[in-house]
């Protein structure tokens, strides 16, 4: 974990809407290295899934304000949805939350997978035997290229849509809450499936995105945690969820119920209130309103900053 | 008289709130097709309500010499018989806006009727409405309604309205149907169900109010529908047999040569007239749409 | 192991007994396949007892939920509320039932109207039960029930549902539900939409109210979060039951594979999944190839129905009852 | 696949059976004395043929026998292939009439619902989201599909017939010619099938490419169509996905608008005089032959749950939703 492979910098990307736009990511800065699983954590609309998606293809509302993401030390041109072309699939990838309906109902997967490799100037051939090693490693059958979608369960589905995305072996893979929809048992397995695709050199690295905190921490090397559109904190898992600094983390892991704590041995607390409007977000800290811990400084932006080696906070009392 | 499907994605525009309420005046306002459609509409409605207090005429008298092109004293000319064409264009007017309230109304009713009651009910009641639906819907509206309307001895826009009504529902009904069984699974409805709201009250005042803007776009398309169909049987020579429309200007236009002699002036203005207001609806649907349906609006 | 079996307590204080209840699905038109989706389930929730009911999707539980609430037709046994058979209730008789019992569900959002501010939900309860409760005290009424739920009046009447929080408006409608003298509420998958800071709120809510009480079915996919709140356990696969009994011996002592498999899936904080399984192999090395089930019952014959406890369950330990090992419960072992 | 089937062919039968017994019902619950109406109102010009009707129309709705035996027998006499004699071209059967009159509707329905279903598709996809397209010609599309059949055929006969004198605007062909296989007769009968076609194509294209036009957007906005994206995958593509599966409604839409097209055939062949059944139903009404109005419905009804079937094998065939059993084909 040396080389990085993805830098983030001042990124701020904001949604258009009728009532002004929404800074649904504001100032964003970090890095993940090579080889490196990071798990995004956070509350819904807190911005993760738009980090995700600007990280491949911003919507039709999707506002590139400012800041740069350098892949292997490339700008990515997130701005231009027309020269991004040229890096997603090869470079970059995202497997969306809906995989159940990802794969057109009305072509045979396999069909699909050909147009859509030729269509990207990739002779099918040259990769049929490594897709076929790929589909038994995620123990499908071959028969599932003359399947249609529909024919699949939705374990199934998910994992062709992971095969068929990491198929030219990008350098960085986005997975979007990819195991939210699903079964506890089916959701263990996905959620191994992609730690064995990083492991296998089939991605580089990773950006896990979900709202499920204990998931990550099966599987991610590095934690970031996001709060209304800003970075609070980022570092190691195992630092993260045992020692966190950043006084919203320490609350959401604290109000996690764990198999075995009992209501009656050890009553679990909550955050009061609710997080800010994005279409006006208050000046300095934004967990501010929310924290037992806010003081006068607050009222200043605290900056993200590394506080110990690999563990960066954005809070004053960190 | 194509029907636009309308069938897609309707269930997105459930999700109204009020929030959205001002958010689609704000859109509609802004929407050129909805504010163009519903000016022609407007004018011709106008044009009806005041046209026929222009004219000291009544549509099947004949007050003039025959055959005149249009004129100071006859706007719209004269038809072969001396009568005055912008007289009966005013009343046909009338007429289209008559059979196209009245038979798109009682359509859209029989439609919720069958709709709300399959979706909401399911089981055998929906298995047999839609059995009903699906055999009603493969019936030819227009061949049934002719040999209907042949038999009939007395024909008004009234009769003609509600046959129109009794025979082309089913694809309201089906499309109605469906949206109950989308909203139907909504918690909301069981909530209702669960505060003791008699069914009656949860189709009219949980389901129902979410399809406002739908049921709204569907009666815009039926109107345009039985405004189609009246035309056609009009022109068939099964129009009303008191009165005059549109349709039967078409009929006697060409019943009497008007092509063969030239005379454009009796049977352009009726045409452009149904074509005005159906398609004028049509557009306005399509703007609806887009104000009602964030996805279609322009980006 | 703090020991909250209710085993000794008297009939009077079952509050919800549901024996041996089957639900079919009928898939396509006129009949066609059969879907099973609830087989023969029997289980009992007791005043003042939070059970909660755990289980994967297809397993039949929101429909068990919806079987109590007559959402949806009983057909198998009977469901009995106060010991009355509740499967035939009709209109009026159903208008009572719902003054004792009522539902929370998963979607806050799809629980109201989107098209009517939140407090149509009370007004509801107030046309239909309470129509000649006079504004002002219905309003005492409402307040009183909001404060229950910890809401402040002001922060939540007269808004539109979109204006409040998940959380907000699950309370909301908890609080609806007191508004009628509710003995038992099914609160199916309440929390699994909310914000996991928030989510505890909800859950300490529902431990509250069942201290003043009230019998809770709490029907969750999330073992973590069963285990926080309840009494019982109930876990269902495929419609079955598998494994039911106090949360600290399913989830301490599990017996069935099926449960075992769930614990080890199921991403824990603290404890990563190798980790899990380990204990778990160390816990089953003695149970391998066995079947507690057949080994107390070889001919398959174990009591059925309520008055002999457990349908087609055996009793491992106090209060600990176990199906036939067999994973997928389609064959016996 | 077979329940499929088999729930269709329910409805059509079901069908068939309603629309007979429309037929059967609707003179008898007509207020007055059927027979004696229509024999008035025939207007035969000797008392001896009056009376051969009267004769004639009293055994035909057998009225002296029960209601009950009354339907039986009109089934039996429908089963026969026996839909009565024609008043306007007495004494030919019915049957005989309209046969002679179906092969001129099919030559204009058939060429006019396929091309204006393909080249209306095609290029409803083509003007989706493009935007000048989208704005400029689309709204004449829905100008086309508000245009009454029959005024688009008058200014059609009026314009390219009249005035221009390109083309004949009334008959099949040229009322000076016998019909024979020769290159003069069949210029002929081109030449006086060309506008009656031209008139339909143009409001069933409008229809189409408005439905495309719509359905496509909807698809565009799909998930699947997100993840071609997505993947990097060119417009081209995308787009391509997204006819194909917006093509499939189209094809039910096609069924569901087979009564409505029906109709503006009947009215377009009214206007140029062309001797389809539109104009047997013309025909039929003026000269009060209730004979013939009855078998031309029937056979309507009859082509149109047959090209409704059609459909519904084209549909399983170009769907796998279907064949796999899981729903899809909603009709």
């Amino acid at each position: 974990m040396s080389k990085v492979s993805l830098r983030v910098a001042g990124l701020k990307v904001h949604y258009r809407t009728l009532r002004g736009d929404v800074k649904a990511l504001d100032d964003v800065t970090f890095a993940v290295a090579d080889g490196e699983t990071m798990g995004l954590a956070g509350e819904s609309g807190c911005g993760k899934t738009t980090l995700g998606k600007s990280l491949i293809r911003l919507d039709g509302r999707m506002r590139h304000v400012d800041g740069t993401v350098e892949l292997d030390d490339e700008e990515l041109p997130i701005g231009d949805t027309a020269r991004m072309n040229d890096f997603r699939f090869r470079e970059v990838f995202i497997i969306p939350q809906y995989a159940m309906s990802a794969m057109n109902p009305t072509r045979k997967i396999g069909k699909m997978t050909k147009e859509l490799l030729e269509s990207r100037g990739v002779r099918f051939e040259t990769v049929r035997t490594e897709l076929k090693r790929r589909l038994e490693l995620v123990g499908l059958a071959h028969d599932v290229l003359d399947r249609y979608p529909i024919e699949l369960s939705g374990g199934m589905k998910q994992r062709m849509v992971m095969v068929l995305s990491t198929l030219l072996n990008p350098s960085l893979l986005v997975a979007d809450e990819v195991t939210s929809a699903l079964d506890v048992s089916t959701q263990r397995a996905v959620a191994e499936t992609l730690v064995d695709f990083r492991d296998r050199g089939f991605v580089r690295s990773m950006i896990v995105i979900t709202h499920d905190v204990s998931l990550v921490y099966q599987i991610a090397d590095s934690i970031m945690v996001m709060y209304a559109g800003k970075l609070a904190e980022k570092a190691p898992t195992d630092v993260i969820v045992d020692s966190p600094r950043h006084p919203y983390t320490q609350l959401l892991i604290s109000s996690l119920p764990e198999v075995g704590v009992k209501y009656a041995d050890k009553r679990l607390t909550g955050i009061p209130g609710s997080p800010p409007s994005l279409l006006d977000p208050p000046a300095g800290c934004r967990f501010r309103d929310r924290c037992p811990l806010a003081f006068d400084k607050c009222s200043e932006e605290p900056p993200f900053v590394e506080v110990e080696h690999g563990h960066y906070v954005a809070c004053w009392k960190a | 008289m194509t029907v636009p499907s309308v069938d897609q994605g309707v269930d997105t525009k459930v999700d109204r709130v009020p929030g959205a309420r001002r958010e689609a005046l704000y859109f509609a306002l802004r929407n050129k097709k909805l504010v163009g459609g519903l000016t022609v509409v407007l004018l011709f409605l106008v044009l009806a309500v005041v046209g026929p207090m222009l004219t000291a005429h009544g549509p099947r008298e004949y007050v003039g010499p025959p055959m005149q092109p249009p004129s100071s004293e006859y706007w719209f000319g004269t038809t072969t018989f001396g009568q005055d064409v912008f007289a009966q264009f005013v009343y046909g007017l009338r007429a289209t806006f008559r059979v196209g309230i009245l038979g798109g109304g009682l359509t859209a009713i029989i439609g919720m009727f069958v709709g709300f009651t399959a979706g909401y009910r399911g089981g055998l009641v929906d298995e047999t409405l839609n059995m009903i639906t699906n055999v009603v819907l493969v019936l030819p509206v227009l061949a049934v309604l002719l040999i209907i309307s042949a038999y009939l001895r007395v024909r008004s826009v009234e009769v003609q309205a509600l046959i129109i009504g009794l025979f082309s529902w089913p694809w309201v009904a089906r499309a109605i149907r469906a949206q109950t069984f989308s909203l139907r699974s909504r918690d909301f409805v069981d909530l209702a169900r669960l505060s003791g709201v008699p069914t009656r009250r949860i189709i009219f005042g949980e389901i129902a109010p979410n399809m406002a803007s739908y049921l709204f776009m569907v009666f815009i398309l039926l109107f345009g529908g039985a405004v189609l169909f009246a035309a056609t049987l009009d022109f068939i020579g099964l129009g009303p047999t008191e009165g005059i429309s549109l349709g039967l200007m078409l009929n006697n236009s060409v019943k009497w040569s008007a092509l063969q002699l030239g005379m454009s002036w009796w049977f352009i203005p009726p045409g452009i007239g149904i074509t005005a207001i159906v398609g004028a609806f049509y557009i306005m649907n399509v703007g609806l749409d887009e104000v009602f349906n964030p996805k279609l609006r322009e980006m | 192991m703090a020991t909250t079996s209710l085993a000794g307590k008297p009939e009077a204080e079952r509050c919800c007994t549901v024996d041996r209840v089957s639900m079919v699905y009928k898939i396509g038109a006129f009949g066609g396949t059969d879907l099973p989706a609830v087989r023969d389930v029997s289980f009992e929730v007791r005043a003042g007892e939070v059970v909660s009911l755990i289980g994967e999707s297809g397993s039949g539980k929101t429909t068990l939920g919806k079987m109590i609430l007559r959402l949806c037709p009983i057909t198998g046994e009977t469901i009995t509320v106060d010991g009355v058979d509740i499967s035939t209730f009709k209109r009026r008789r159903l208008k009572t039932y719902y003054r004792s019992v009522q539902g929370v569900f998963q979607d806050p959002f799809s629980s109201y109207n989107p098209i009517f501010k939140a407090d149509r939900v009370f007004s509801m309860i107030k046309d239909e039960y309470f129509a000649e409760v006079n504004a002002a005290e219905w309003r005492r009424k409402v307040a009183a029930s909001l404060e229950a739920v910890r809401l402040s009046p002001d922060e939540v009447l007269n808004k539109y549902p979109h204006q409040l929080s998940g959380g907000q408006l699950q309370r909301i409608l908890i609080a609806r539900a007191l508004l009628l003298d509710i003995r038992l509420l099914v609160a199916d998958e309440i929390i699994s939409m909310l914000d996991a800071s928030t989510r505890i709120d909800v859950l300490n809510l529902l431990a509250d109210l069942k201290a003043q009480g009230l019998g809770i079915l709490f029907i969750t996919h999330d073992l973590s979060l069963g285990n926080y709140v309840s009494d019982k356990t109930v876990i269902l696969r495929r419609g079955r039951i598998v494994e039911m009994g106090a949360p600290d011996r399913v989830f301490g002592n599990p017996l069935h594979p099926y449960t075992k498999s769930l614990l080890t899936s199921v991403p824990q904080l603290h404890r990563k999944w190798e980790r899990v399984e380990a204990e778990l192999a160390a816990g089953r090395a003695g149970l391998t190839g066995r079947c507690i089930y057949h080994e107390r019952y070889p001919n398959g014959d174990g009591p059925v129905g309520l008055d002999a406890e457990r349908p087609t369950l055996a009793e491992a330990e106090d209060d600990h009852f176990v199906a036939c090992f067999q994973a997928d419960g389609e064959e016996t072992c | 696949m077979r329940r499929y089937f088999g729930r269709k062919f329910l409805i059509y039968a079901l069908t068939f059976f309603v629309a007979v017994t429309i037929n059967f019902m609707i003179p008898r619950l007509m207020p007055g004395d059927p027979v004696r109406s229509m024999v008035a109102r025939a207007g035969m010009q000797t008392p001896e043929a009056a009376a051969t009707m009267q004769e004639y129309y009293t055994r035909i709705f057998g009225l002296d026998v029960p209601i009950w035996q009354q339907y039986l027998n009109f089934w039996a006499a429908l089963l026969r292939g026996d839909l009565g004699i024609s008043i306007w071209l007495f004494p030919q059967p019915v049957t005989g009439v309209i046969m002679r009159a179906v092969p001129y509707t099919l030559a204009l329905l058939i060429p006019a619902i396929l091309l204006s279903w393909f080249a209306g598709n095609k290029f409803g996809a083509f003007a989706a989201r493009r935007k000048w397209l989208d704005n400029t010609i689309l709204p004449v599309g829905y100008v086309l599909t508000a245009t009454p059949y029959m005024w688009l055929a008058i200014l059609l006969a009026w314009a390219l017939g009249i005035i221009a004198g390109i083309f004949p605007i009334a008959g099949g062909y040229s009322f000076s010619l016998a019909p024979t296989l020769s290159w003069t007769f069949v210029g002929s009968l081109l030449a006086h099938w060309f506008l009656p076609f031209v008139s339909l194509f143009l409001v069933f294209f409008g229809g189409w490419a408005i439905g495309m036009r719509n359905m496509i957007i909807y698809e565009l906005e799909a998930d699947y169509s997100h993840y071609l994206q997505a993947l990097g995958a060119p417009q081209r593509l995308v787009r391509k996905y997204a006819f194909r599966n917006a093509a499939l409604p189209q094809i039910t839409g096609l069924a569901l608008q087979l009564g409505v097209i029906v109709a503006g055939a009947v009215v377009t062949e009214i206007v140029f005089s062309y001797p389809g059944l539109g104009h047997l139903i013309l025909k039929a009404i003026e000269n009060q032959d209730f004979f013939l109005l009855q078998g031309a419905f029937l056979f309507i009804v009859i082509g149109v749950l047959l090209a409704n079937f059609i459909i519904d094998i084209v549909y399983v065939l170009v769907d796998p939703r279907t064949r796999t059993g899981m729903g899809g084909g909603s009709a």
